[in-house]
Formats: C-alpha cells, structure tokens, sequence
C-alpha cells in the first residue's frame, strides 16, 4: 500500500531478464531467485536467453527495449558486446542492473559475487587445514571471466605462500564437464602422486577431480577446495569419505533475488550503490555433516547468512517468502 | 488433380509452415510482425546463414564439413588477434581472415582430393586441429583490449571502429551489414550454384563423381574449390562475429556448426528440392530464427525451444520428404 | 488356355496385367503364359515395358491391376524376397542392383542366401569362400573371391548376378537382357546353362534385343510394343515377323553404303596398353567408322581410356590431325576434340539428379553458357533435337533419368556426345541395352555425322562391329592383332580366328600405320 | 615386395603409429605405461567407445546417428530421475533407460526409413529434440539426492548403490565395470557385424540398399534395428555416465558425439579395413584416449589437446587412406 511508484500499481511494470548463460544448476537456481523476487514485487517478468551468443545477447537488450520493458537485468555476458546495448537501453530510459560483468556504465549499478573472495575464501582455509606449504594441483580453463578472476586470486595466493607448489594444472570444459575432469584428474594423480591439495574453483570440477580420487582410493590423502554449491555438491561433500572438504560460494537464488531488488530500487527512484556485492560463504564438509544439511534449503536455513542478505533492501521492499 | 495437390504440398508445404508459424506467433504476440522484430530475426540468423551458405557448396559436390564451426571461431581469434596485439587495421585484418578461410578450406579440400580421407573424417580432423590451434597464441584466453599476453606484456592494440561497425552499423539505419552481407552471399551463391556452367559441374560432381570426371570435368579443382568456398564463408562468419562481440572470445561459435548444419540440412526440403540449394539454406535459417525469436518472446525457458526446434524440424521434413520421392512402389 | 511349349504345364500366368508411371501408361493388359521347360523370349523395343514387367513378377514393384499365378496358385508378390521363395528369381537388367560394389566377390554369391535368410545364422569367411565356390562352379567360373566387386569387370559382375540367380535351383527363371555385357564365350556357357535348366523343366522367361540369342533359345517368342502384347510367334519362328510385330512397321535392312576415308585424323605409333603387351599402331580416316571387336577384357576399354586421357599408356605416341596428342585428362582431350562415350553408363556416364537435357550438354557447358551463365533455352532447345533425332522415348526433355529405360538411358548418352562436333568419336559398347531399331538409328545417326571426324567404336559382338563399320579392327590380348574392311570383301572366318586368338601374330605390325 | 611393404604399412601403419606413441609417453612419463594406466585409458573412453559402437552400426548400413550424444544424455537424467524422484530400484531403472535408447533408435530409424528423411537431418532433428526435453521434467536442474522439485517439494529418492557400482566398482578389483561392458558389448558387436549373416547382410545393405533388396533382405527392418542398436548402446553409455557422476547432469553440449564420432571414423583406418567396422572403432577410441590420457599426464595445456587430436587423426588418416586405394588412374 505504502510502495512507491510504480510499485504502487506493481501489473503495470515489466522488467528483462537478458541472459548469456542458461544451463547448468547456478542459472537455474538465479533464474529462480529473480523470478520469486519478481513475484514478490509482482510484476511482469521476461525472461531471454541468448544461449552463449554474445551478439544475440545485444541484440536482446534491444528486443527489450523494443517491447518496452522498464527495467533490465542483464546476466553474465562479455563487456565489449554489452557496454553499447546497455548504452542504449540507458538512453532509451530503461533502468539496467547487470550481473556478472561489466557493463562501463555509471548508471548501471553491478551486481556481484565477488568471485576474488570466493577463491579467498576456499584458499584460507585450505592452508588454514594444510599448513603454508604443499603441493597443489589446479583446475582452469582460462577464457571464462569467472575462473579468470579467481585466477587472479589464485596467482596472489602463490606469490604470498611460496611453500605452495604448483605441479600440475588441468581442466575442459567438455560436456559432461565433471566426467571428462575426472578423466583428465586421474592422469595427473597418477603422474604427481605427492598432490595432497587440489584448487578447483568451479563445482563442476570439483565433481569430477572427486570421482577420480574415489577411483584412485586417495580419498583420504587428497583435499579438494572449491568454489560455487548445489544441492548435487552438497550430497558429494557429505559422502563417506569425501576428499571435497570445503567451497566458497555465494546462493545463486540470492543473487537473482538481489539483482531484481536492485533493479526495483532503481526504478523507485532510490540508489542502490554502484556495487552491491553478496558475500559469499565458506562451507566445509564438517559443517555440513555436524549440522545435517544436506541440501540447499537446509543450508539457507542453517546459515542465514546464505539464505538472505540485507543488500538492496529498503524498507518497503516486499522480500521472497515473506 | 490429387496429384497437384500433393505436387503443391510438396513444394509449398514448408511456407505454409512457416506463414502458420508466424501467424501464431502473432497472435501470441503481435510485436512479432514489426519490421524491427524481422530485421531482429534476420539479424540473429546472419552468421549462422553465412556459414549454412558455405556448407552448402560441400554438400553440392557431395561432401561435407564439419570444420566450418571451428574455421569462424579461428578467424574470430585471427581478427581479434591482429587487431588487438599487432595493432592492425581494418582491411589487412579482414584481408586475412578470409585469407585463412580459404586456406583452411583448401586444407581440407586437399587432404579430401588428394588425400582420399573421407569428407566427415578430414573435416572432423580439422575442426578438432583448429580448436585447439586458435587457443595456442593466447594460452587459452580470450583476446580482449589490454589483455596481458602470456609473456607478461600487455596488448596495446583495439578494435578499430570501421571494423566495430562491420557487426554494429545499419545501413540507411535498418539493415545491420551482417544482414546485408548474408543476403549478398547468399544471391552470390544461390546465382553461382543455379545458373553458371560451375555451379552446374558441382552439382553433376556431387550426383555422379565418376561420370563427372568423364565429361570433362577437373573433379579435383571442384572439390577443392567446394571447400573453399566453405572455409571462405565461415571465416567471413568469424568477421562478423568478432565485430559483433568486440572480443576474441574463446567460447563464442560453439553452437555455430550444429545449428549451422541444421539450416543447411533443412534447406532440402524447401520447394521440395531435396538437394542442398543456397534458398532452401537461406530460408531454413530464417526458419529457425523465426522459430526462436517467437519462443522468447512467448516467454518459453531455453530448454523448450531445442525440444520445439527438434519437433518442428522433423515434423516438417517427415511432410516434405515423406511425399517428395511418390509411388516407388 | 494355350497348351505350354515343348515341356507343357503351365509354371507363370499373367493376366491383364496393368502398370503406370503417373499419367505414363506403361503396360497396358498384358497375357502372358510361360511353361516349363521352355523358354519364352519377351521382344519389346526400348521402353515398351520389358524392364517393368519384370519388376512386377520379380516383386519389386506392384501391378495396377491384373492378375498373376504361379503354379495355379495366386502370386503377388510384396516384396522381392516373396518371389524368390514361391520359385521365381530374376536377373534385373541394371547391373548395378544385382552387386553390392564394396562387398567381396564372394559375399555378392551369396548375397540372396543372406539377405533371404537361407543362411545359418553364422557365416565365417571360411564357410562363405566355400559356399560361393559351390555357388561359381555352376557357370564353371573361377572369380577372385575375396576382391571387392568394384575390382571386377562388368561383364564378370554380370555374371555373379546369374550364377546367383542359378544357385537359387528356380521353378521360373527370368533373365533380363543377361548378355548384354557379356562376350560370345560367355555367353555360350550361359546358353548351355539355360539349355540345361530347361531340360530340368524349369520355366524360362528371357528378355534380349540380340538375334543372336533368340535364334539360339527361343522356343517361342511373344512380343511387346507401346505396353502391349502384339505377338505370339511359335516354330517354325518367323523372326522377320516378329520383329515387325515388336516395331509396328518393317525396318529397311539394306547394308548402309561403305565408306573408306582418305585423311587420317589421329593414329597411333608403338602404342603400349601396358608393360606387358605388344606395342601396336593405326590410324583411324575421318568419314570412317571404325570398330574394334575383341573378347571381353582384352583391352578395348583400355585403349580407349588412354586415347581419352583417363589412363596412361605404358609406352608409344598418339598424333591428332597430324600433331603429338598426349591428353593428362579427359578434359584436355575433350578440348582437343576427342569424345568418349565410355561403356558402363550408369557409372561412369549418366547423371542421376539431372533430367535429360542437363545430362546431354554436360560436356558443353563452355559452349552453351554466356558469361558463365547458362543458356536454358538453348539447353532445352538442342536437347529437343537429340531426343527426336535419336527417337529417345520420354515424355520430355525434362525427365529424370531414372524414369527413363535401360536402352534410351543409352542413347541419352551417344546423343550426348553426336551433339557437338568432334575430330574423334569414342563409343564403348554404345549398343549395350538397345533395340534393333535404336542401333540402326544410332548407326545411322554415326555415319550421317562421321563426315569431317574419325569415329571409333568398340564393341564385343563381331555382329555389331559388321553392322556399323567400314573398318574393324581386331583386338586380342591388348593389342591389335587383325585389320580389316568391312563390307563385301570381309573375311569373316579370318576375323573369328583372330578374334578367338589364333592368328599368326607376326602379322600384328598393321600395313595402315599412320602416314 | 614394394607392394607387400605398402600392403603391411596399411594394415599395421595405425598400430606402429600407436606403439609409437605409447613409447613417447613412456619416455616422457614413466608412470604412464603402467597396468593402472592402461586401464585408465580403457575407463576414460568406455564411454565414448559404447557410443561409436553403436554409431558403427548405422555407418555400416549407411546412415548415420548424430542424437547418440543427446541419447546418452538423456538416458543419464531418466536413469537419474528415476532412482531419485520415483525412487526405483536399480533393474527397473536400467530398463527404463535400455528401454528409452531403443525407442529414440527406432523413433530415428522409422523417421528415416519410412519418412524418407535424410538420415544426418532426421538424426540431428532427434538430437536437438532430446537435448531439450531432457530439460523438462526437472526444469533445468540437475537432478541429485535431496533435490528440490519444480513443485517446491524434495526429492526422497536416492541413487541405489548398486547402481552406482556400475559406474565405480571393480572387478577383481582391477577392471571397473564400465570396460567390461565396453569390451563385452565390442566383442558382440564385432562378431555380430562379421561372424553372422545379419551383419554381413547390414554391410550389404550399407553397399548397395537397392541390390539387398532385390536380394530379398528387408532393407527397412535392417535400418531400424540398426539405429536400434546404436540408440541402445548410446542409453547404455548414459547409464554408466549417471553411474559414475552420481548425479543427473544437464549438459547441453555434444563432446561425447563428436568423440564417439571420431573414434568410429578413425576406426576406418584400423587394419586398412577404410569401412566401418567395429574392432577399428574400439582401436579408434583407446587411441583417442591414450593421446589424451599422456597429453594430461604431460602438462600439456587443455587447448593443445584438441590440436594434437586433430593433428595425430589427420596425419594417421592421410597416411592410411591416401595408400589405400592405389592406382585408381
Ligand atoms: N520409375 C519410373 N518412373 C516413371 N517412368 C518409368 C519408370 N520406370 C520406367 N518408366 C517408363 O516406363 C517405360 C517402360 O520402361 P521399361 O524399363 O520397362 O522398358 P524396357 O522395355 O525394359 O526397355 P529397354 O529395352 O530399354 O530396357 C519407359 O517409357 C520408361 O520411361
Ligand atoms: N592393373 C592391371 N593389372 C593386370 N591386369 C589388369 C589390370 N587392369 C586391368 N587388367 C585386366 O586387363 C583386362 C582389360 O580390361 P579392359 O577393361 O581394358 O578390357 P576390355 O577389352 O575393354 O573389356 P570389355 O570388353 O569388357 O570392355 C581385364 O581382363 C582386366 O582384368
Ligand atoms: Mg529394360
Ligand atoms: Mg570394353
């Protein structure tokens, strides 16, 4: 009743969702986040999925703009193809919030995962369970802009803990991603046996470097750290024994959830800052099995600092599930 | 007079399909039918039609390529590359992509000729030898403005705007130049493949190799040319989309083969060909982006709209071809 | 109900039997009886629907209307393999759908016993080798088994078709024109085979354009025009009759007029087919007709491969209109103006997905194209010519190939090359599949254009060499063994000999070397 | 002797260039050639080796099946769905995705035989067909223990061990599962295709369909049941893929196609056979994984893997074909 325009007449207000990426739990699970949040707000949610086609995703923003939605939600995507449709979608009046990339537009506010913390995250406790020194094995597969990123923080890490020894790196991105890492994993166990600690900053291959030293039977000399969590993980991580001990990761629903509010915030006229960050969490295998979560909503529920944020929430921001 | 009947069928049967389709959509959706929303279909399809286009040629002469995928996103890296790092400038930049089409293409088209590896094979060997290849310069990267290099520098180059505008300008502001160049293309090779003596010889090549070469025909020059002529389309794809993107991205073009196939493939059906021919590509990639831009905007997940290109492409092909071939028996 | 031939019960019926291509009336109500223990020659022009009788009794197409029995019993076959098991086998005219290409030469012998499901469930190259031994030893061959049937001759396929059809101890056997490929030596064993048969009471029903073999078989001879049946001739056998009734008119046999051209157009000096054989030379006139006659395998195809670039001789020189010719590909002999009509039509001539006319000027398109582009009208136009000229049977210049039967598919392919003018004429077995009237009309269609060209044709049937030439040459063991003129002076005994490889072969070096 | 050299080097020219290679490995990577290692090797393409045995068995009729990835796929989310959301047993699931694989197979073989579609456009519609509706039933998840469903509530279900053993046990604690289904299925496969009269009868029909005909086989049924064939193994790959992930994963990419395609066409080259055949299909994955398996044993970057692929099929290819067919001028 005490929403501000256009809130106040929610049925009247069409908002994007302009996707690059759409398969896989993570964007399921966004998709779901912005979709409830839109429900909450009640407003008219549409969804367009460029499916990894950088320049269908601009041309996209332009449908949008075309179809005369009031606000946009750009998801992923790579900064050269959207920094000009955005441009446009600006000029044209339309409120954008984009997610996951950026889109070099002070109007534009980002929203972020922050995937340097992710990795920060996953490589304290790492040494904080190894000690300064040891030899690691690293998954990447460079090109994609959040494994570059937790690359970076990867890179820092090395240069700060010189005990840290990197004798192999590997990674595909071949679908299914976990069974052909799992393939490229047991060859290097087999080549390094004196790994103890596999990085492998996406759960996908965490998955898949897991299977393979269930298959080697090292499950209780290796350690994986890892970044990014579902409920398929958090199964795997729970499982006896489990070399998966610890991924950082932020909720994926949260996120969705968040980038609507924001976009919402804009669009009442408020601020939302240019960055607005979630944090991630930390969550270890001990954590799950001491406190029985094994699965996704009872982990929101068991650490509230996963399941909802206070970022981008104005007072009469109605919330998902309220 | 049932005869007609099914003759028309045959050879309109898939514009009724796609009329049906559009009126649909329409209903649905009344900002389907704008000229934007078609420019916008017209536009998604471009590179992926130039690439159907190229495609073609092989499967005129009774081939195929598999590498045409692979061959876009190398001369993506190759322009992004000779943009970003070396600096060049638009026309040197184009100049060599298509240069490495085409080399790619005769690749190809000697290892096929001379080699005497089964078309699917060479390519398939190509394709995989070029995914792995176009990563090497970069370590894996993707080449974007100041990017460091694998040696530590950084690239002081960038795209140029003519080059930008490839991708991004309109001409007279409503047709994008991809637009423009796949309609280009697309009458060049629907003209070469139709009405000039070559075109004919690739077509009497790709029925009857044997009969061909006895008529006079330089079979070997043919095929090598066929797969040029592929190479040379998908490496202007590649153009196209580096320009569109603005990015040597590493996993752009990953769908560019399958769907690019698909066009190609469908194609036969149009006006009950069932022959490769550059309209039915043409309109078999109009087909699938029609199909496409009216799931979204009816709001349906990603996931349906495979599953309805799947259906509707069988169901269309099961009518075509179903009658193409009457009475054997 | 007519009493059956010499063995009496009747084995087939046919009865109003009626069969169109769309609006294309093919058989028009056709009776037909054959009985056991005779053997039935079907005469029929090109096109009058031999080939698609066959089909319908063989069961790989269905009658309009019309019914058949076999054996009293009704027959309507559904599909091929029904045929085969109620007793009736077929050797189709198309080569090509008798022989898998890739296949060894043992698994085509036993391809109906597999596909038919005779065969036990395993099937071990031991048990095939020897099985398809049994099968070849009916015609007394001795094939390399384990090559792939591409590796093998035509004529050699054509008779994998029969011996297959043979092993399968038929009730009816039908023989669609089965010699047409082979030489008089084989055709000989096939002759014997199906005397054979027919004292065994097997019913024979045997299509063929060559007098030869009905003289030789036939115990009765009903004849096909337009779809129709038109005669029933019984011995004594009027054959004079009974090719009129398979015409519809009478065909003046006077011999054509002989002529010896003076200017030699092209020769051959030394030449060596390959390293093994004899080194030979001739040189073919222009307004001649020259024919090279020779067994099957003797090196005909070969010499004329070489002549049209599409091989290299071992060794020797070729002159064209006096200067060296040495041809790299066909290409560059079509431009010097040497054509070839190659034998074997369905593989190495004739393009299935074009219709006639595009079939037709395929070696043209230089000629007929502007700018690249290609002048349709005129496409059309001259294909319209050929077609009247050779009275191709069609409905247009537009048909598809396919539609087209055996013997006008091969005028489509000698009107191909009589389109445009040339200095020398190649024509490999150009009479392959085609009626008595068709080879007058090609033969003199050959002759009225042979004016300003040489033309060479090479042909297994002495017959044939006898009926078109002015010249036949003799061609044994890959190298010409016999030089002769046709026409009254011919000395046929003389040509038999040769022919058969008995001539003095210190005679091999030819007077008509070239000037 | 110049031709029992050339003859030899057909024949063994693959299996030189194989030994050649394990010999480099060895040099480089002492660890590689251990029995661990081979059977590694054997494990990491069991996968890929089931799909392209059964893609062999439509090359062999002549056809081809471009929707065994999307099959596999499939399977894996039915097999997934099934234990997790119904919570069947292990048997039952099994069933269900053999069941599944056999119905996409002939669902491919009657769109092809009696919808007369070409089979690469017929098998491409089911690809994408499948990719999608895999997605439907869950939406877009994956599919794992405790997962929440579309309708709000949790999966109960869970993957039974048993089932899970066929994706990580071992027998005799050497040999895992799934390479024993991969050899046992290839030992059917290739005595099927060489030793019986149906396989012989199948390369018949992949020769000269009209031919086979004639000669009484029935030339539909037989294309059927082959892409019967290849639509069960490619179920079978699926079952073992949810075995060893554990999980129903979406994935919307078609790597295992493209492997299981090439090891299928390389295995043209195994023993000179240049048809397919299914020995040379097994040799033609283990080939593809061994270079794979040392490549990452090597550090080699995982771009440079695709090129090295690439590159050792084109060359392995060249050498083999180009002598195969000698003097055809
Ligand atoms: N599949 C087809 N479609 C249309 N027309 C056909 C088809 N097959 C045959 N015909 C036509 O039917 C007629 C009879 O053909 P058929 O092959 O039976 O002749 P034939 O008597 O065997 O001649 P030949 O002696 O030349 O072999 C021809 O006019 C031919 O064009
Ligand atoms: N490379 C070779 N080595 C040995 N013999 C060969 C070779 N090539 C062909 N032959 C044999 O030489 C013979 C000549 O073949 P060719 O096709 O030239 O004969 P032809 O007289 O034209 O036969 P046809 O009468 O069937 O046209 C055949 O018996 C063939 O098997
Ligand atoms: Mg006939
Ligand atoms: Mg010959």
């Amino acid at each position: 009743a005490d929403k501000p325009a256009p809130f106040d007449q929610p049925e009247k207000v069409s908002i994007a969702l302009v996707r690059y990426l759409s398969t896989g739990d993570f964007f399921q699970a966004y998709l779901t986040g912005a979709q409830e949040q839109a429900k909450a707000l009640g407003v008219e949610l549409r969804v367009l999925d460029s499916r990894q086609d950088a320049a269908l995703q601009a041309d996209m923003v332009d449908q949008a703009i075309a179809l005369g939605v009031d606000g946009i939600v750009v998801q992923h995507g790579l900064t050269e193809s959207m920094t000009a449709a955005v441009q446009r979608a600006v000029d044209a009046g339309i409120k954008v919030v984009a997610f996951d990339v950026d889109v070099q537009n002070d109007k534009v506010p980002q929203i972020e995962q922050s995937d340097r913390d992710l990795a920060r995250l996953a490589l304290e406790q790492a040494v904080k369970d190894n000690g300064e020194a040891f030899q690691a094995a690293y998954v990447y597969v460079p090109g994609i802009a959040p494994l570059d990123r937790r690359d970076e923080t990867w890179k820092t890490f090395k240069g700060k803990y010189s005990g840290i020894e990197e004798v192999a790196q590997f990674g595909t991105l071949d679908n299914p991603i976990a069974n052909s890492v799992a393939n490229q994993a047991s060859a290097v166990l087999r080549a390094n046996p004196g790994v103890t600690v596999v990085f492998a900053p996406y759960d996908e291959f965490a998955k898949g470097v897991k299977i393979a030293v269930d298959e080697a039977g090292l499950s209780s000399d290796i350690k994986i750290y890892s970044a990014d969590i579902s409920t398929a993980d958090i199964q795997a991580m729970r499982e006896d024994p489990s070399a998966w001990v610890a991924t950082a990761a932020t909720n994926p629903q949260l996120i969705g959830e968040v980038s609507v509010r924001a976009l919402a915030m804009l669009l009442a006229g408020e601020d939302p800052g240019h960055n607005v960050v979630v944090p991630p969490t930390l969550v270890t295998r001990d954590m799950l099995l001491e406190s029985d979560i094994k699965n996704m909503e009872e982990l929101s529920q068991k650490l509230p600092q996963f399941a909802s944020t206070d970022v981008a929430s104005p007072d009469w921001m109605p919330k998902v599930g309220e | 007079m049932t005869l007609a009947v099914r003759d028309l069928s045959i050879r309109y049967g898939f514009f009724v399909l796609l009329v049906a389709l559009a009126v649909f959509f329409y209903a649905a959706q009344p900002a389907f039918l704008s000229l934007r929303s078609l420019i916008f279909v017209f536009q998604s399809v471009s590179i992926t039609a130039i690439l159907a286009l190229g495609v073609t040629g092989t499967l005129v002469v009774g081939g195929f390529d598999l590498s045409i995928g692979s061959v876009a996103a190398s001369s993506m890296m190759a322009a992004s590359y000779a943009m970003v790092i070396w600096g060049w400038g638009t026309a040197e930049t184009v100049a060599l992509c298509i240069g490495f089409g085409l080399l790619a293409g005769l690749f190809n088209g000697v290892i096929i000729v001379y080699g005497r590896i089964p078309d699917l094979l060479a390519t398939l060997g190509t394709m995989f030898l070029l995914l792995g290849l176009q990563l090497v310069p970069t370590a894996g990267r993707s080449i974007a403005r100041g990017m460091t290099l694998p040696d530590g520098t950084t690239a002081t180059g960038s795209f140029d705007p003519s080059f930008l505008s490839l991708g991004r300008a309109r001409l007279f502001d409503v047709l994008p130049v991809s637009v423009v160049v796949m309609l280009a293309l697309g009458v060049a090779i629907f003209v070469f493949l139709e009405f000039t003596r070559w075109g004919r010889v690739m077509y009497a090549i790709g029925s009857n190799q044997q009969a061909s070469r006895l008529a006079g025909a330089p079979v070997e020059r043919y095929k090598i040319a066929a797969y040029m002529i592929s190479g040379g389309f998908a490496s202007v794809g590649g153009i196209l989309l580096a320009a569109r993107v603005g990015r040597g991205d590493v996993s752009s073009g990953n769908s560019l083969l399958l769907d690019a196939v698909a066009a190609a493939l469908i194609g036969f059906a149009v006006l009950g060909a069932a022959k490769p021919n550059a309209f039915g590509t043409l309109v078999g990639a109009l087909f699938v982006g029609m199909l496409l831009q009216g799931l979204t905007m009816m709001n349906a997940p990603y996931y349906t709209q495979d599953a309805v290109k799947g259906a509707v492409l069988v169901v269309a092909l099961l009518f075509t071809f179903s009658m193409t071939r009457p009475g054997e028996r | 109900m007519i009493d059956g031939g010499p063995g009496g019960r009747t084995v087939l019926e046919i009865a109003g039997l009626e069969r169109a291509f769309a609006s294309n009336r093919v058989l028009k109500s056709v009776d037909l009886e054959v009985a056991a223990g005779e053997v039935v020659v079907l005469m029929g022009a090109n096109g009058a629907g031999k080939s698609t009788l066959v089909k319908i009794v063989a069961g790989a197409l269905r009658p309009d209307a019309g019914e058949m029995r076999l054996e009293g019993r009704p027959f309507a076959p559904a599909r091929p393999v029904d045929a085969v098991e109620s007793g009736l086998c077929v050797v189709h005219q198309q080569i090509n759908d008798a022989v898998a290409a890739d296949l060894s030469v043992a698994q085509n012998l036993l391809l109906d016993r597999l596909c038919s499901g005779k065969a036990g469930a395993f099937h071990t190259p031991r048990r095939a080798r020897r099985e398809a031994d049994a099968i070849q030893a009916i015609l007394g061959l001795s094939l390399p088994l384990d090559r792939p049937a591409r590796d093998i001759p035509l004529a050699d396929r054509q008779l994998v078709a029969i011996c297959r059809a043979l092993a399968e101890e038929p009730k009816i056997l039908v023989l669609d024109e089965p010699t047409s490929s082979l030489s008089q030596r084989e055709a000989e064993r096939l002759f014997g085979i199906v005397e054979m048969l027919k004292a065994r009471g097997v019913a024979i029903l045997y299509i063929t354009h060559r007098m030869s073999d009905i003289r030789r078989l036939a115990d009765r001879i009903v004849t096909l025009r337009d779809g129709r049946i038109t005669g029933e001739f019984r011995p004594p056998l009027d054959y004079e009759a009974a090719v009129t009734a398979m015409l519809g008119e009478t065909i003046a046999r006077g011999g054509a007029e002989r002529r010896f051209g003076t200017e030699p157009v092209f020769a051959v000096r030394d030449l060596q087919l390959t390293h093994w054989s004899r080194p030979f030379s001739f040189a073919l006139k222009a307004g001649e007709v020259t024919a090279i006659t020779g067994l099957v395998g003797t090196g005909k195809s070969r010499l004329a491969e070489v002549i049209f670039g599409a091989r290299r001789p071992a060794a020797g020189e070729m002159q064209l209109t006096g200067a060296p010719y040495r041809p790299k590909t066909s290409r560059a002999a079509i431009e010097a103006g040497v054509f070839m009509a190659a034998k074997d039509r369905a593989t190495s001539s004739l393009v299935p997905a074009f219709d006639i006319a595009r079939n037709l000027s395929l070696p043209f398109l230089k000629r007929r194209s502007r700018a690249g582009f290609i002048d349709r009208a005129v496409e059309r136009r001259r294909a319209r010519r050929t077609i009247a000229d050779l009275s191709i049977v069609c409905r247009g210049e537009a048909d598809a190939m396919a539609t087209l039967s055996g013997g006008n598919q091969q005028k489509v392919v000698v009107g191909r090359w009589l389109s445009q003018a040339s200095k020398l004429l190649i024509l490999d077995e150009p009479f392959q599949g085609v009626d008595i009237r068709a080879r007058g009309d090609i033969a003199r269609r050959l002759r009225e254009t042979a004016a300003d060209r040489a033309t060479l044709v090479l042909v297994t049937e002495i017959d044939e060499a006898v009926e078109v030439a002015d010249r036949i040459l003799v061609m044994s063991d890959h190298t010409i063994v016999g030089d002769h003129r046709a026409g009254r002076e011919l000395d046929l005994a003389r040509l038999v000999a040769e022919v058969a490889g008995e001539a003095d072969h210190s005679s091999t070096r030819l007077e008509s070397t070239a000037g």
